[in-house]
């Protein structure tokens, strides 16, 4: 298999790698690059683990093959939080205790904050249309719908 | 396995000639999901996504143009075109969750040749037509005369689906893409129907298009359905009838997502709902207009 | 003293649906009931009936659990939960 | 949180009445920020350098005998490291529990499912290893197979197991089945009781085989080195058992193995057992590198898992006053391709929720050509309460009771009988019934055109053992190290426990789960039995480590030990002639007094507390689709002491909407040729977000008095009523009572259109 030299911004860093052409995004960032926040939970695009924001768009990383992602701009999870503070989904999240086992967290936090940089007053339908990419299969979704709603609240208005 | 970005139509089809084992993608949507379901290896994919015109959506006078690779995304978030072809538009935001419409595209799904693809009704009856690159230049192509059978097309290998056209709709039209599914997301169309209504004056239908998905090998026409709705006021026996209609012009098979009753019943009830829809936007879309004229 | 109720099955082999006995402990009572029904010994191996209910608690290795005068011991499978 | 305008849970959490100042708030989970964080290590998140990758080979067919298994081809391929096949592992003994799990990880001389691993290549890349395998040339006897218990219970069926005889059955049968076993409990005359009772309802009822449905494939990473050890990191419910599971597999002794838990991606069950540990690590042996294995969603589906289907027969009589005096039923639980107990825990779950007189049920576990059943939450509870409470509401209806009051009237309480004999210890059915019938869901009208549906649910719990060390560490912190990985919340459960023990803040506090190596035995997480039994183990090493603590004080004030008293995270002189020493002061001084200090606890949890939840849902059915719209839903459960309400309440939601998924339109669907069709998160359709109204939730607390701070487990019974909960709202919103699980649109519309006609 051919093998390409990708060039991308990954959360705010000028990284590169070199990857098989059919290989994943999925797999290069968690291989290559060593975000492991991306989880992959089915491949086929249907859990949203993997989800990532790709030049401004929600996308599950397991669908792009990684030459693809040659000179866009990345954000995963682990681009969420500051060196000193939390996103406040995050804060959101472990406060109103969104998550039990964990693993599809990330592909939740960052659909949600994909919803959030869109409309930043969802109602509790568009947060569970927003979030249907994403499964959960611990939570039955009530918590986690409740601290985006919450998080609305506190990107909206700032202490 | 290469990868090949190209940024011109020739340039992908030069690409596409020169390798038989090659694909064409937007989203790769269906191809990753194939390729891990066994699907043989492409030797190269070729991303269409680099080539301007099949991601651009654009009012040319009087015809949208829609480029093939765009993202469902792109229409979606596209007020003029939306009010336009609502229905096409739903079908569109139908396809998969946002992460999923991020990058699937209408030529995608129409050239996966699904039977159940969303948004094929939804072209359909809108006489969408498929603007084929080849080599003998490009032809123009009904969306209907595409899809020969499940998974196949009449496309030949180097031949590249450019984009739709769409023709504005006239005065009083409108659409509805209906879709039955078990859960409220991320399921494939177990029925979908789509129709298209134009009102007179009066406010009976002049014209009227139906189209149905996943209850045959490709889209269903229905001009029986079409017939029973044209010079009615959708009156509950003309709509009655065309649901009939829908019904009776089913092939649909008992597969995991449906049984043939089950597909036929239901085909009725979405085509009916559908038609009442589309009728519904038309009067509130001329009510609104007259509202407006009546403040200004 | 402890009384053993048997299942339909286990009442093959002691033809009776209780007993009374006298023993310490789980270790004890499963002697006496060997001795006393030769054929149930295998039976609870085939069936792996090698937990106790005492006093409605399913113990699933009871060796050493003491019985009292009112314990009600059913001798069952061990559970498996999710 | 009250910014949504969703309606906030409610319950009666301790924190107030009970007078704990830990046990019953609500801090942020310590291992909260590793996973909001992304930075949390599952096992597939694990890259060890010169690591290959493992791919299994899996059966195409569901039934066949291994004629021959050619692995030349597959071995001189590019990047190909080791190649093992069932041969490379030891004989499987010729039936039991050992033998199903060696049978499982590879098989032998036949596959009897469609996915039953075959081989495994260890390559340096995945593609390589896949590759690899495919070349591997595997000749196949095909045999019929047979897919559903119908079939397979049938006399001419094909038989998977030629040494597998029924036991329960007198005389013991002379030739083999697919029955594996027979299942009874009888109590009273069940022919007297029909004839006394004033109403007699028979209903045949169906279930589909589901799947757990974690959102996590299992994955693994073994590095075995040349003196024959093993390292294994592992997603599991149990690293325990992944190592005594492991070693049994491979015939090592358990001393070779040590298992470190990664972080685990959902179990329900699911994940105690093992899969494909022993083929990494043999794998490894024979590479000499560490091997990872991660399987992909379809073979997850197609290998892993499932909950069983099954057939259930009621037969249920009551008095015209709402009395139900008799009970009998017929169950029969697929197995899988192994022998299970799936019946056996139906029988005793069936009518659990009920008291009766006379009773007789008979179950039936049949084997088949299935991936071999995986407990999946209250294991064989919900196809059992979906028969037993879709008659019970039946009932209801024709002596015109309300159906809570009904359940009320026949609800067990101490003392009284279960099903399989032994009498009921203190239970909370009552109390959720009450909980329920009280709630502002179940006291509110009913919208226009929707149905209202009830049910209740039992689970047994289960103890175990487990194990702890808390160690003091000398600034006055403590470290809390446990056997049982952190599914959902265990570790902020065990150290608010050693917090409410020791007085110190929770925060003070760190929770560990520690490897084979580092914490004394603890079994698989199952049963509910974490919080339980673990947090039993925690509590016990707190209070040995409050002994020290008094004693250092006593040293530190040169009096005698009786005077010292343990309060609020400080020793205190009983006299009042010294100021009391916090925790810390000891700590920072315990090499003077006799060096660091630290306790361990191991032990057998007793009284685990039996489990039951009662829920009701409002719900819309779209008579032209037949599709099912969950509208409002409410569960009450007995939790006994909620440590940490709001993982109490992710439980119960948690169960409530993968009882819903079960209910509505989760099954597996097999092809006639045996294999899966729908192996995938677009086929086999778990609910989504949008499916779902808010799960509102009241937490019952009935104090479990086996455990220091009446904890009962909550994992498991609350999906056990949406079952027949989703079926008794979809009757009342339609008129049209179904049998057959799961209420999918075709299923729904057929039987509404079948009422028409």
């Amino acid at each position: 298999m051919s093998r390409t030299h990708v060039t991308c911004e990954v959360n705010g860093d000028a990284v590169d790698f070199l990857t098989e052409d059919g290989e994943s995004l999925l797999n290069a960032l968690r291989d290559e690059l060593g975000l492991i926040g991306a989880k992959e939970g089915c491949g086929t695009g249907d859990c949203g683990a993997c989800s990532i924001i790709m030049n401004g768009r929600l996308q599950c990383s397991c669908l792009i093959f990684a030459p693809e992602a040659d000179g866009a701009a990345i954000t995963t999870c682990e681009g969420l939080a500051s060196a000193d503070e939390l996103h406040p989904l995050q804060q959101c999240f472990l406060e109103g205790a969104a998550l039990q086992c964990g693993i599809c967290t990330p592909g939740f936090l960052i659909a949600a904050k994909a919803l959030l940089d869109e409309n930043p007053d969802p109602t509790e339908t568009e947060v569970r249309y927003a979030l249907a990419g994403n499964l959960c299969r611990c939570t039955g979704y009530d918590k986690i719908v409740r601290s985006v709603l919450e998080a609305a609240v506190q990107i909206r208005t700032p202490a | 396995m290469r990868y090949a970005a190209p940024t011109t139509i020739d340039e992908a089809r030069a690409l596409l000639a020169g390798d038989a084992g090659a694909i064409v993608f937007a989203g790769a949507t269906d191809v990753v999901p194939q390729m891990r379901g066994g699907r043989p290896e492409p030797s190269m994919l070729i991303d269409l996504k680099k080539i301007d015109r099949l991601m651009s959506v654009s009012l040319d006078g009087d015809t949208w143009h829609v480029g093939a690779a765009a993202p469902s995304s792109a229409l979606t978030a596209n007020a003029a075109f939306a009010a336009e072809f609502p229905g096409l538009t739903e079908a569109a935001g139908l396809i998969g969750s946002d992460q999923i419409q991020n990058r699937s595209s209408l030529g995608g799904n129409l050239c996966n040749a699904s039977p159940a693809a969303d948004s094929v009704p939804a072209l359909v009856v809108n006489d969408a037509i498929a603007v084929i690159a080849g080599s003998d230049g490009e032809r123009r192509v009904p969306v209907a005369d595409v899809v020969t059978g499940p998974g196949q097309t009449s496309l030949a290998h180097d031949e590249i689906v450019v984009c739709f056209e769409l023709a504005r709709p006239a005065a009083r039209t409108s659409d509805a893409y209906l879709r039955l599914i078990p859960r409220t997301e991320m399921d494939i169309a177990v029925v979908g129907a789509g129709v298209r209504i134009t009102l007179d004056g009066d406010g009976a239908v002049s014209a009227a298009t139906v189209a149905l998905g996943a209850v045959a090998p490709t889209v269903v026409r229905v001009p029986a359905a079409e017939a029973a709705l044209v010079g009615s006021r959708l009156d509950d026996d003309a709509l009655a009838a065309a649901a009939d209609a829908a019904s009776d012009a089913c092939n649909p098979i008992d597969d995991k997502r449906g049984t043939i009753s089950y597909r036929r019943q239901v085909a009725g009830v979405l085509t009916r709902r559908a038609a009442g829809i589309a009728a519904d936007r038309i009067r509130t879309r001329n009510g609104q207009t007259s509202n407006e004229e009546r403040a200004s | 003293m402890a009384v053993v109720h048997f299942s339909t099955d286990q009442r093959q082999h002691t033809g009776v649906a209780e007993i009374a006995i006298e023993a310490a402990n789980v270790r004890d009572l499963v002697r006496q009931l060997s001795a006393l029904y030769p054929s149930l010994d295998a039976h609870l191996v085939e069936t792996s009936s090698t937990a106790v209910a005492i006093d409605g608690e399913i113990i699933p290795d009871p060796w050493l659990e003491e019985l009292t005068d009112t314990s009600e011991v059913y001798l069952v499978r061990p559970l498996a939960g999710g | 949180m009250s910014t949504t305008e969703a309606p906030a849970n409610t319950g009666t959490n301790g924190n107030g009445s009970s007078g704990y100042r830990w046990v019953g708030t609500r801090p942020v989970r310590h291992d909260g920020l590793d996973k909001v964080a992304g930075k949390a290590r599952y096992a597939a998140d694990l890259n060890l350098p010169g690591m290959l990758y493992g791919h299994i080979l899996r059966s195409p067919h569901p039934h066949a005998r291994i004629v021959s298994i050619d692995t030349s081809a597959a071995e001189a391929m590019p990047g190909v490291k080791a190649v093992v096949t069932g041969a490379d592992f030891p004989e499987a003994p010729p039936k039991g529990a050992t033998r199903n799990l060696m049978c499982t990880v590879i098989a032998r001389d036949k596959v009897l499912y469609s996915g039953h691993a075959v081989a495994a290549v260890a390559a340096s890349t995945r593609r390589e290893a896949k590759a690899a395998a495919e070349a591997i040339e595997v000749t196949y006897e095909l045999l019929p197979h047979v897919l559903n218990i119908s079939d397979a219970m049938a006399d001419d069926a094909p038989v998977l197991h030629d040494n597998l005889f029924t036991r329960g059955v007198e005389p013991r049968p002379t030739e083999p089945s697919n029955v594996a076993a027979r299942t009874v409990y009888e109590r009273g005359d069940v022919e007297q009781g029909f004839g006394e009772a004033d109403i007699v309802i028979e209903r045949e009822f169906s279930t589909q085989a589901v799947h757990q449905g974690y959102i996590e494939p299992h994955a693994c990473v073994v590095d075995c080195d040349q003196e024959g050890k093993a390292v294994i990191w592992a997603s599991s419910q149990g690293h325990f058992m992944v190592r005594s599971s492991t070693a049994t597999v491979l015939g090592w002794d358990t001393s070779r193995i040590k298992v470190i838990p990664a972080e685990i991606g959902g179990g329900f069950g699911g994940k105690t057992t093992i899969y494909i540990e022993p083929v990494a690590a043999l794998l490894s042996t024979k590479a000499g590198r560490p091997v990872k294995i991660v399987m992909s969603r379809e073979d997850v589906f197609r290998a892993t898992g499932p909950a069983p289907g099954a057939i259930i027969r009621m037969k249920v009589g009551a008095r015209n006053d709402g009395t139900i005096t008799t009970a009998k039923a017929w169950l029969a639980y697929e197995n899988g391709a192994f022998q299970g107990i799936a019946a056996m825990l139906g029988c005793m779950c069936v009518v659990s929720a009920y008291t009766l007189d006379h009773l007789y049920v008979e179950g039936f576990d049949v084997v088949l050509n299935r991936p071999v059943n995986v407990a999946y939450r209250a294991p064989s509870a919900p196809a059992a309460a979906f028969a037993m409470d879709s008659v019970v509401d039946e009932i209801a209806e024709r002596v015109g009771m309300d159906p809570l009051d009904l359940r009320i009237q026949n609800c067990p309480s101490q003392g009284d009988p279960t099903p399989y004999g032994p009498k009921w210890p203190m239970i909370g059915l009552r109390e959720c019934l009450e909980a329920i019938r009280d709630s502002d869901h179940y006291q509110s009208e009913l919208p226009e055109g929707q149905g209202r549906g009830v049910a209740s649910g039992f689970w047994f719990n289960i103890g175990e053992a487990s194990s702890a060390t808390v160690n003091l560490n000398e600034n006055g912190t403590a470290t809390v190290i446990t056997g049982s990985p952190d599914i959902g919340g265990s570790r902020a459960s065990m150290a608010l426990m050693a917090a409410e023990e020791l007085g110190l803040d929770v925060h003070l506090i760190q929770p560990v789960v520690g490897d084979t190596e580092v914490v004394g035995f603890t079994d698989v997480t199952e049963g509910s039995r974490a919080t339980f039994a673990t947090g039993m183990a925690v509590v016990e090493a707190c209070r040995d480590l409050k002994e020290q603590l008094r004693k250092r004080a006593a040293k530190t004030w040169d009096c005698d030990v009786e005077e010292v008293e343990w309060v609020d995270g400080s020793a205190v002189h009983g006299p009042g002639e010294q100021e009391p020493l916090t925790l810390a002061a000891i700590t920072g001084n315990a090499k003077r007094t006799g060096g660091p200090l630290g306790a361990t606890a191991s032990l057998n949890a007793r009284g685990a507390g039996p489990a039951f939840s009662v829920q009701v849902a409002d719900v819309s059915v779209d008579q032209e689709t037949g599709r099912v719209t969950v509208e409002r839903y409410t569960t009450a459960q007995d939790a006994g002491t909620a440590i940490h309400p709001s993982y109490v309440e992710g439980q119960m939601q948690g169960g409530v909407v993968q009882g819903i998924g079960w209910a509505l339109n989760e099954e597996y669907i097999y092809s006639d040729d045996g294999n899966l069709e729908n192996p995938g998160f677009l086929d086999y359709r778990i609910p989504v977000a949008s499916d779902l109204p808010m799960i509102e939730t009241v937490i019952v607390e009935v104090p479990n008095p086996s455990h220091p701070y009446g904890v009962r487990g909550v994992g498991e019974v609350g999906i056990v009523p949406p079952l027949p909960v989703m079926a008794n709202a979809v009757a009342d919103a339609t008129g049209v009572r179904i049998s057959d699980l799961p209420l999918s649109p075709p299923r729904v519309l057929e039987a509404l259109t079948a009422a028409e006609s």
